[in-house]
């Protein structure tokens, strides 16, 4: 699909913008235990939280590079025109995004998780619930970045307009990790989650092409 | 082939046309005058379905285009004021890229030639932000020249570009309309494509203008297009 | 200018309706309320267990009801816009919302102020504050994306999708805090909880009663302004002037009747 | 009637402030809705006779 391709080519000759998200999940996760302190099972029983608030705040930070360049240089408005649907080309769109950001962040989580001394059980299911999580940022954020593209504030509205939404991911993703850390089976948490994934990969590229539309009018 | 009819278009409070009729044949070039801000790019773009018409009604082959989805779509050329080129990626890459987001089957020979019609031999690897102005809009228009897209919607297209490129772009727009295209065209030069392609004038606004002698006729509030042959 | 009518015609009529409506909402919500704050604070016995400080719940729980409800009417005048491309329903949408915030808002400041004495704490992450402060969230999240877009027509489109995505979630979210709060062994103490009196019961229904009266009412005023500022440049608010002296008070004339109305809702 | 005197009723069981606190901060915030929504109302209709106004003036 052209516009798989095309998004991932994109991001390959431009690295550095990938880069600066990997940092800034890095330098967030980094500052909890400068301002907490540094004891170990303190530091372990917030470590789901702050690697998933962090990597939440990451996927955040990252959405603009869905639509903003695509909306200035009018290649969204092809997108538009394509004859076919743009809820597909949404999707593939968000396919790429995540190979570029929530692919990364979840394969950096496991070094990350080794700062907060976190057990190899948490941080397998660290990651598988970062794998399924981070789809759902990027899905439910490209909603909010297509309803403000070209607005003035426009970042810090996004942020307004997709954090609430972003709670239960948040809620079931580091209740895995924490239910792990205490003993207890995480695959409840992890099914909600994968359900919520695929509910959200459904709808969410619709309701974001309508967006786009919406912004292009 | 393209008709429309009752048309209406508002910016905020401001009613930029309505009551617009026309109807371009096979063949035909409508060419969308006016000033700044009377509403050339918002016809346009209302005529490609990127914004919606307070009133009225676009037809395409005597089928509402709201009715058509990607049938249209797949007939359909928009160029806009932003030529959709990518700095990152060469002009060869820029231009196949465009094709398959339109959905035109390109092979690395079709995009050389269309690159070749518009001039920028030798400067297919050239990445987008070493480009001119002139030689982007060079690449958005070589799309034109890939596929069998019957209707062109084009909006300002010799913005940025030389005399000579612009003749060239004349003579294609003439066999475009030689075999049965369409193509609306907004400009503020007068683009006079060699016959039999019939031309049509619209100028947008004109209640406000001042009306340059010379120029096609002109229809207050843009109530209907005039039709005049060529030649 | 023959196509302002096309659509125009439904706010047009519909704020004459809204005019003569309004007036009947708001009385039955000062009636209401004078009746359930009797019921509520004169009459109800103090409860057993928490004493006078539960009376909060004649305010807390139907405020939180409002809001909630309120929210899933944006969310069915959304729907109605997108599907029939009205213009009177983003107009409603945004004439709810304010009030939809403010009752929100009061079911957190009283739930606050009911938590103290009850639990100890101003707030306490009980699974109904939790989802009523996220609602509260989506309601700012609403406001600021109208408040920074300029085109209203824009703003109504985007604030349908905005609703509907908000509605959509709202199960989820309620759910997820519910499965949070009981995995963490919040706080379990309800307010209004099963053991209620008749007269108890019988003040909270009043007293939501009222709220959402004061709801329309105040929703129905709003967008008869949002009407007129919106639809300034047409010719019947022209004729709605001519037909009102200059200076006579607001919301005392039943408005007049979009003549030219061919759809009242 | 549940109160004994107003007094009574004032102190409500000694949870007076919170309360009050609730009632009081509700009303205001109703109040101060009702008046935005009238300022609103006049607001709406004295730019829109501006608008008329000038168009009044502005076309013969």
């Amino acid at each position: 699909m052209a516009v798989l391709r095309r998004d991932l080519l994109l991001t390959l000759r431009r690295p550095a913008e990938l880069m600066t998200t990997l940092f800034f999940f890095v330098i967030v996760v980094s500052l909890f235990p400068l301002g907490i302190g540094p004891q170990p099972e303190l530091l372990r029983e917030i470590a789901p939280g702050v690697l998933w608030v962090a990597a939440l705040l990451a996927s955040l930070l990252a959405l603009p590079r869905l639509f903003a360049a695509d909306h200035a240089d009018g290649t969204l408005e092809q997108l538009a025109l394509a004859p076919q649907p743009l809820s597909l080309s949404v999707f593939a769109k968000l396919v790429a995004h995540w190979l570029t950001t929530g692919l990364p962040l979840t394969l950096l989580a496991p070094l990350i998780a080794l700062q907060f001394d976190l057990p190899a059980s948490a941080t397998g299911v660290l990651v598988v619930s970062l794998a399924l999580g981070t789809p759902i940022f990027g899905a439910i954020g490209a909603v909010g970045a297509a309803l403000t593209l070209g607005l003035r504030g426009g970042g810090v509205l996004t942020a307004v307009l997709v954090l609430p939404l972003y709670i239960p991911a948040l809620i079931f993703g580091a209740g895995a990790v924490e239910a792990t850390l205490g003993g207890l089976e995480a695959s409840g948490h992890l099914s909600l989650l994968a359900a919520l994934t695929v509910f959200t990969l459904a709808f969410a590229p619709w309701a974001a092409a309508a967006a786009v539309r919406i912004s292009l009018d | 082939m393209l008709e429309v009819s009752a048309l209406a278009a508002a910016r905020g409070d401001r009613v930029l046309f309505a009551g617009l009729d026309f109807s371009v044949p096979a063949g035909g070039l409508l060419q969308v005058t006016g000033r700044n801000g009377t509403g050339k790019t918002t016809l346009l773009r209302v005529l490609a379905r990127l914004v919606r018409p307070d009133a009225g009604e676009v037809r395409w082959n005597n089928t509402s285009v709201a009715d058509l989805g990607d049938e249209f779509f797949a007939e359909l050329c928009y160029l806009g004021h932003a030529p959709a080129i990518k700095d990152d990626l060469t002009a060869r890459e820029n231009l196949a890229f465009s094709a398959g987001i339109a959905g035109v089957a390109a092979d690395a020979a079709a995009i050389d030639a269309a690159l070749a019609e518009v001039g920028l031999t030798g400067r297919e690897m050239l990445p987008g932000r070493v480009l001119s102005q002139g030689q982007r809009r060079r690449v958005a228009l070589a799309q034109l020249y890939l596929g069998q897209r019957r209707l062109w919607l084009l909006d300002e297209p010799l913005a940025a570009l030389d005399s000579e490129a612009s003749a060239a772009f004349v003579e294609r727009l003439g066999a475009h309309l030689h075999a049965g295209g369409v193509a609306v065209v907004s400009t503020h030069h007068e683009i006079v494509p060699p016959p039999p392609a019939t031309r049509h004038a619209l100028r947008l606004g004109a209640g406000q203008a001042p009306a340059k002698p010379g120029s096609d006729t002109d229809f207050p509030g843009g109530r209907a297009a005039g039709s005049q042959r060529n030649g | 200018m023959a196509i302002h009518w096309f659509k125009y015609a439904s706010p047009a009529s519909f704020y004459g309706l809204a005019g003569r409506l309004a007036p009947w909402f708001a009385a039955a919500a000062a009636v209401a309320t004078l009746v359930g704050l009797y019921i509520g604070l004169v009459l109800a016995p103090t409860d057993f267990q928490q004493g006078d400080s539960y009376r909060i719940i004649y305010i807390h729980v139907p405020a939180a009801w409002i809001g909630m409800f309120t929210y899933l009417v944006m969310a069915g005048w959304a729907a109605a816009g997108v599907v029939f491309n009205t213009r009177l329903s983003g107009m409603m949408v945004q004439a709810l919302a304010p009030t939809g915030a403010m009752f929100t808002f009061v079911a957190l400041w009283t739930g606050a102020f009911w938590g103290r004495p009850t639990w100890g704490a101003y707030w306490v992450w009980d699974a109904r504050l939790t989802s009523t402060l996220i609602l509260f969230f989506l309601y700012i999240g609403y406001i600021a994306l109208r408040a920074s877009i300029d085109d209203p027509r824009r703003a109504d489109r985007a604030g349908a999708v905005l609703t509907l995505v908000g509605v959509v979630n709202i199960p989820i979210i309620y759910f997820s805090v519910k499965w949070w709060n009981t995995l963490h062994q919040g706080a379990s103490v309800k307010p209004g909880s099963s053991s209620m009196a008749t007269v108890m019961l019988a003040g909270m229904l009043v007293m939501a009663f009222a709220a959402w009266m004061y709801t329309i009412a105040v929703s129905l005023v709003r967008v008869r302004a949002i009407i007129v500022e919106r639809e300034q440049h047409s010719a019947w608010v022209g004729e709605l002037l001519d037909a009102r002296a200059p200076d006579d008070a607001p919301g005392t004339s039943g408005g007049v009747a979009g003549s030219k109305g061919e759809k009242a809702r | 009637m549940n109160w004994s005197s107003f007094s009574d009723f004032l102190a409500m069981g000694g949870y007076a402030f919170f309360v009050w606190m609730s009632y009081g901060v509700t009303a205001l915030l109703v109040v101060a809705e009702v008046a935005w929504v009238v300022r609103q109302r006049r607001q709406s209709l004295a730019r829109a006779r501006i608008q008329r106004n000038i168009r009044e003036w502005s076309s013969p």
